[in-house]
């Protein structure tokens, strides 16, 4: 039904997703994962989605491919992507293993996941996965396709690319899987890539490596990125425009500088406060959030984040949800007091 | 890769060693030893062998000697001449009358494990597809059925069945005019008229316990990153499932193809006494049931060694087609 | 065995422990993984030791050779005892360590494996209590029910099984075991990284409530810099297997001396987004050294922008660089490193 | 904390029931779940019961020969004749001669009636050994009618009757031999997974070793060398020891495992911190764990072995008449002809593959359930 009247996209949008929702039926209930999500990314712009586990942030960038589990049902919203040339298409409505959306998949969509280990496959060498995906969709030779693979090995800056084309991901440490699952991500180059919290596993100076690569890759490429990740730090370091998630729904959207030194949503706020930082003046205590996530089973009435909220205001917080309410410089919040809440203090 | 395949064919020597030696253990299981057998035969047709004579026959066999002594006379025998000793139910020798059969058996074994594996992958993987379709319970229930049921039982309800609402015997591997005929046309036809009672009651055990192995890998591998890593590329789902998970979830498969042989091999030899086929089985177990212990021992010894040697297959197609187990 | 400073609660000397690789059918021993290599430091009474360091540095080795989880290949772990004397508890036998047990407990990473699944709240937290026999059934149920309140849950709780409880919840449970008799000493392994950074806050909080009112001096051990930063007193930099650099909070953080140090403390995220293009980073050189086939020389020196032929031939010591600092580097005279807070 | 004022006190008290459930309620309330495993389970132990008391329910004893009713079909059990319902009863059977074959042929003769009782009289037996009575579950009051429910053999024995006294044997046998494969499994399996080192490399060698000789031949091997003149318990203890002797090593394997498993697990290292000793280790932490994947185990184990004494059985090699197994008494069936003349001879194979499944799906229920606390 948003569908039909959605306003088109700005031309400089490449993905918009408006009210989108997931949701799983399980035996124990339903599931509404992802429950009215909204946030859009511009070409060449990185988006990062930060949140807490549970918070919906894997489910949406999957239902963007359309790759949920078949469990899911699509619960309503429209995803909408622009291609090259200039269309648009709308994802949530391509069949899941139709033509259509496996043409975007790994063409104009790339995506990079969490665990380098397990998402290559244990007995393809990582050059034949890279050829594959090429030869798929441009119809190259396989001497085209693996020197393809074999340039794009360089391009992610693996030492010896000739050789490594030929080497099984068991073979490879952590930071270097991960760098041939980014060639993978790459081999059409696609102008989106969604990566999946793609240094969570990884070490803090293979980190800075990879977020490093991706920089100079999107600089290089002009690729647009949805990074997701529960590191507010890397997200600080790679994205221009921030997503903040919380039980299924976007509780604030804006720049990073907005995010960071105007959070408008007491989520946003009680987060930042929550991390250690370094050169902080030494604090005895961290600011915490009281209480805990609460299980997808008893979503909180009202503003879901209420129960955990300092500011929570009884008969209103508890009562209605609260609208995305826009503010200066685009910022987006979904609170009913964001606009009263008392200064930070920083 | 070359370092592997020597390091595992080291170490199937020992084991084959010890095979031997178990086999050997095996004939001299019985009380008694071949003279007494020899001299009760004698006896059975009136002749009579005294104590010193038979202590003499002893000696000339080297009976007289400590186990291992005969032991590796036996191997040696075995291994440097091709002789397996003689059976006195056959008065013959071992070898010439076990050649044949085995033949016949690896034909029926290798046949039944092809039909086995051309059922059980695509329904295996079917089934994982479409978790909890009509099918896919149709398949489990016969998966479980067929697993339940002993072979022999198999092959006596295909007999009766056959017997009773066709009138016509299932059983032997030849009709009565082709049984002692020379090869020829005809004969190959006849015979594969027969042949498909054996392969399908072998096959049966077979490819409902694979169909769940199969079955259980796929699910496994289905729901591994990769997975999904291969539709992001933009894979179809038919491509995925075949060049993805289905080849990793068949690496349990390939590790058992050295035992699928030497399994079917054993239940060959029941179901082939059932169905009264000219193979190694009923050989065997006659050969035990008369206590005729060179003749059983040969089979036991035979049998195992392609055991070893399936498995010995089975570990080095393993490594071909598992990086990770030829790296790691 | 050299005395104790007075202020010391434990002291390790040359610590090493090094695996055997075994390979092939016969299980031959091939090699060595060198897990950790002489590593030597003191842990004040009363101070969060903290010790960081990428995966397979060795640092969750240390606290558990520390504990006697596992035999030493080498070393001293001299541990102070209620009573002012010291004791070397590196090569005492099983039941010999059993007294030492009640006095330093651990803190696991994985709030799931580490709990019990079959045993409920009072067989759990009450297991030291039954083990050291503290107490009849009535009174270690009650000591249960307090160590219950101490960590923030609510003391019913005691009849249910651990699969009742969240991450962060099961954090605590591990916690009221680990305090339930009164140990001096806790190690803490990776104790909140599993944690969403909500739940994670509250944990350090109370992890710091307990060492005030208690006097515990903790082991930290962790991989996230910002947190080792914002809860130890001193740090130690494990590489390698080795113990690269020591040194107090501060200090460590404003000039690091070790290039490793450096190199690591550059490499972490800030949350601030303006801090990004200030921020040099140095760059790192292809990937952590493998323990089990470890560089000659400083392990570190192929990804060393300072590193010379000597670093390629030669071990380097630990050194003592006054101020309580201490580092394992040829050069850490002539270099200025660069920190990442004010000094 | 709003968030639980806002469920219902029903739900907390259900959820505080979960949550302090103790590991084997978990595990029941899964089982549960598996209907076809429960009717397994219900079935199995119907059938225990039915060999347990054989000669009670049985309505003969398995060596009665009666040589006018050799090869009579199975009798189906009315409740209603011509004249409506007149309870349990079974038609009288009129004997002749095939002219052609002069095979006899059965016939039924609806005229007679003949009711069918319980608790009846019948031959004498001692109950469990002890009680001498006469008393059965069911049978006819006329000593001099038969009723054979399953028909009988060449011998005009009853095979309802051999099948129950045959189900003593080979379903024991199934649990004796699995019983020695646990013992040995068990403890080779826990000092492998344990203690590690040498040792474990060297059973984990043995058992590859045992893994690489087939089954069947080997069975029957050692089942032939068997001396025949042998008292048949002997036999018997003989042949469940070789089954288990080759059964063992997938147990093995299992415990192995699992102790590998608990061994690495975080909380059995916390147990030996707090300066739990080995036997707490393995008495408290290590066993409760690991005795219900056992369990399931062994339940998968028990159809091998009772195919394998089936087997054997069934071509001569493993236990011989006079002992009443469903392997011997499956050896009736053998040749085509008399399957065909009497085909409720395979009767007890059926029986042989009830059972089997019952066992199967009754282990793959207790697998699935092993481990209630699964992530």
């Amino acid at each position: 039904m948003a569908g039909e009247t959605l306003p088109p996209m700005p031309p400089e949008r490449l993905i918009e997703l408006n009210d989108v929702a997931v949701h799983f039926s399980l035996r124990e209930g339903l599931v509404r994962a992802v429950n009215g999500v909204s946030y859009h990314v511009n070409k060449g712009e990185v988006l990062g989605v930060v949140g807490e586990s549970g918070s919906g942030k894997s489910v949406t960038v999957r239902s963007i491919m359309r790759l949920q589990p078949k469990t899911a049902l699509d619960a309503g919203g429209a995803i909408r992507f622009r291609l090259p040339d200039g269309s648009v298409t709308e994802l949530n409505r391509l069949p899941r293993d139709g033509r259509e959306i496996r043409s975007i998949r790994g063409r104009h969509i790339g995506m990079v996941f969490q665990e380098p280990m397990t998402a290559l496959s244990p007995v393809h060498s990582i050059g034949t996965q890279i050829a594959r995906t090429y030869q798929l969709h441009t119809g190259a030779s396989k001497e085209a396709a693996r020197n393809r693979a074999i340039d794009l090995l360089a391009r992610v800056q693996m030492p010896r690319p000739r050789e490594m084309v030929d080497v099984y991901p068991h073979q490879l440490s952590g930071g270097m899987r991960q760098r041939a699952m980014i060639a993978l991500a790459l081999t059409c180059e696609p102008s989106l890539l969604i990566a999946d919290e793609p240094t969570t596993a990884l070490d803090v100076t293979t980190e800075a490596q990879i977020l490093d690569l991706l920089r100079s890759l999107q600089a290089e490429f002009g690729m647009a990125i949805i990074f997701i990740t529960h590191n507010f730090g890397v997200v600080a370091d790679i994205a221009d425009r921030v997503a903040v998630m919380y039980l299924g729904r976007v509780a604030e959207t804006g720049t990073v500088d907005q995010i960071f030194y105007h959070p408008k949503h007491p989520y946003t706020r009680a987060l930042l406060q929550s991390i250690p930082r370094l050169g902080q003046k030494r604090v005895h205590r961290l600011k915490t959030i009281p209480g805990m996530v609460p299980d997808p089973f008893n979503i909180p009435a009202g503003c879901v984040f209420h129960p955990r909220c300092e500011h929570a205001v009884a008969g209103r917080c508890d009562v209605a949800e609260p609208a995305s309410r826009t503010f200066d410089g685009g910022q987006i919040a979904r609170c009913h007091l964001a606009d009263s809440l008392p200064e930070l203090v920083s | 890769m070359v370092g592997f395949i020597i390091r595992r064919i080291a170490w199937a020597i020992p084991t084959l060693a010890f095979v031997s030696f178990i086999a050997f253990f095996i004939i001299q299981l019985p009380p008694g030893d071949y003279v007494t057998a020899y001299a009760a035969q004698l006896k059975h047709s009136g002749e009579y062998l005294s104590p010193d004579q038979e202590e003499l026959l002893r000696q000339q066999f080297g009976l007289d000697q400590p186990i291992f002594i005969q032991y590796l006379d036996w191997i040696g025998n075995i291994l440097l001449h091709g002789d397996f000793g003689r059976s006195l139910e056959w008065n013959a020798n071992v070898s010439d009358l076990i050649w044949d059969r085995l033949g016949l058996t690896l034909a029926i074994s290798t046949l039944s494990m092809i039909f086995t594996w051309a059922i059980a992958i695509p329904i295996g993987v079917y089934s994982a597809t479409r978790q909890y379709s009509f099918f896919d319970y149709v398949f489990t229930i016969f998966g479980f059925v067929g697993k339940g049921i002993p072979e022999f039982m198999l092959a006596l309800v295909l007999m009766w069945l056959g017997f009773v609402y066709f009138n016509f015997d299932v059983g032997g591997l030849f009709s009565a005019e082709y049984a002692t005929a020379p090869w020829s046309y005809d004969r190959v036809i006849d015979m594969l008229k027969h042949l498909w009672v054996p392969v399908v009651v072998l096959a049966t055990g077979g490819a409902a316990g694979l169909i769940r192995v199969m079955r259980a890998n796929m699910l496994d591998e289905m729901g591994k990153p990769y997975v999904e890593t291969a539709y992001a590329q933009g894979l179809s789902e038919r491509q995925v499932i075949w060049h993805y998970p289905v080849r990793v979830a068949l690496n349990p498969f390939i590790s058992t193809v050295g035992w699928a042989l030497p399994a079917l091999f054993s239940g060959d030899i029941i179901a082939a006494v059932v169905l009264n086929l000219p193979t190694t089985g009923p050989l065997l177990l006659k050969a035990l049931q008369m206590q005729d212990m060179y003749l059983a021992g040969s089979f036991i010894l035979i049998l195992s060694v392609f055991t070893v040697v399936g498995t010995l297959l089975s570990d080095i197609l393993l490594a071909w087609s598992d990086p990770r187990i030829r790296y790691g | 065995m050299t005395a104790l400073a007075d202020d010391t609660l434990i002291s390790v000397r040359g610590l090493k422990k090094h695996f055997p690789i075994q390979k092939g059918w016969l299980q031959r021993v091939v090699g060595h993984v060198k897990a950790v290599d002489d590593v030597s430091f003191d842990i004040k009474r009363g101070e969060t030791f903290g010790l960081v360091g990428e995966s397979g540095s060795g640092k969750s080795t240390v606290a558990r050779l520390i504990l006697r989880a596992y035999t030493l290949t080498a070393g001293e772990i001299l541990f102070r005892q209620p009573d002012g004397s010291n004791l070397d508890i590196s090569t005492l036998r099983e039941a010999e360590l059993r007294p030492i047990r009640e006095q330093m407990q651990m803190i696991f990473q994985d709030p799931y494996s580490s709990l019990n699944p079959r045993m409920t709240l009072l067989d759990l937290i009450g297991e030291p209590l039954i083990i050291h026999g503290r107490g009849s059934q009535g009174e270690i149920r009650d000591r249960v029910q307090e160590l219950l309140t101490l960590v923030g849950l609510r003391p019913e709780y005691v009849s249910r099984y651990p699969h009742a409880f969240s991450g962060g919840q099961r954090q605590r449970i591990g916690i009221a075991r680990a305090l339930a008799l009164n140990p001096s000493f806790i190690a803490a392994d990776e104790a909140v990284s599993a944690l969403d950074v909500s739940v994670a806050a509250q944990n350090i909080n109370l992890l710091q409530d307990l060492q005030e009112k208690f006097g515990l001096t903790y082991l930290f051990i962790t991989h996230d810099l910002s947190m080792v930063e914002h809860i130890s007193n001193r740090i130690g930099v494990m590489y390698v297997g080795r113990l690269v650099e020591v040194a107090p909070t501060e200090a460590l953080f404003a000039k690091p001396l070790h290039p490793y140090t450096e190199a690591l403390l550059s490499a972490v995220p800030e949350p601030d987004p303006r801090a990004r293009h200030a921020r040099k980073r140095v760059a790192l050189k292809g990937e952590i050294a493998d323990p089990a086939n470890a560089p000659s020389g400083c392990a570190f020196h192929p990804r060393c922008a300072y590193a010379t032929d000597r670093c390629k031939a030669e071990v380097p010591e630990l050194r003592d660089m006054g101020q309580g600092r201490k580092v394992r580097c040829h050069h850490a005279d002539g270099l200025s490193l660069t920190g990442v807070i004010p000094a | 904390m709003s968030t639980l004022a806002s469920t219902a006190p029903e739900d907390v008290r259900q959820e505080e029931r979960l949550y302090t459930a103790k590991p084997w309620t978990l595990i029941w309330w899964r089982f549960r779940k598996h209907k076809l495993a429960v009717a397994s389970l219900v079935l199995l132990i119907l059938s225990y019961s039915g060999a347990l008391f054989a000669d009670f329910v049985s309505p003969y004893r398995p060596f009665d020969i009666e040589k006018l009713q050799t090869f009579v079909p199975p009798q189906s059990v009315h409740l209603f004749s011509a004249n409506g319902f007149e309870g349990p009863f079974v038609y009288g059977l009129k004997r002749s001669r095939d002219p052609d074959t002069a095979r006899v042929i059965y016939a039924t003769d609806e005229t007679r009636i003949i009711p069918v009782r319980f608790f009846v009289e019948g031959p004498e037996y001692d109950f469990l050994g002890l009680i001498p009575t006469k008393l059965h579950l069911f049978g006819l009051d006329d000593p001099k009618q038969k009723l054979n429910l399953l028909g009988t053999d060449a011998l005009g024995r009853d095979l309802f009757t051999r099948l129950m006294y045959g189900a003593r044997v080979t379903l024991s046998a199934g649990l004796v031999g699995v019983s020695f494969s646990f013992l040995l499994g068990l403890g080779l399996g826990a000092i492998s997974g344990y203690y590690g080192g040498m040792l474990d490399t060297s059973i984990q060698r043995l058992m590859e070793f045992i893994r690489s000789i087939p089954t069947i031949p080997l069975w029957m091997g050692l089942a032939a060398a068997v001396p025949i003149a042998w008292d048949p318990l002997y036999v018997y203890v003989l042949i469940t020891v070789i089954l288990s002797l080759i059964g063992w090593t997938y147990l093995a394997r299992v415990v192995r495992g699992r102790f590998l498993a608990l061994r690495n697990e975080d909380y059995v290292m916390a147990a030996r911190l707090s300066g739990a000793s080995e036997f707490r280790i393995i008495t408290k932490h290590m066993l409760p764990a690991m005795t219900s994947y056992i369990i399931a185990a062994l339940t998968l184990a028990v159809p091998e072995m009772i195919l394998g004494e089936t087997a054997l059985s069934f071509l001569g090699l493993g236990l011989r008449p006079p002992v009443v197994s469903w392997g011997v008494l499956l050896q009736d069936a053998q040749n085509l002809r008399s399957i065909a003349l009497a085909p409720w001879l395979l009767l007890p194979g059926v029986a042989v593959v009830i059972i089997v499944l019952a066992f199967n799906f009754l282990g793959d229920g207790l697998r699935d359930a092993a481990d209630p606390y699964g992530r």
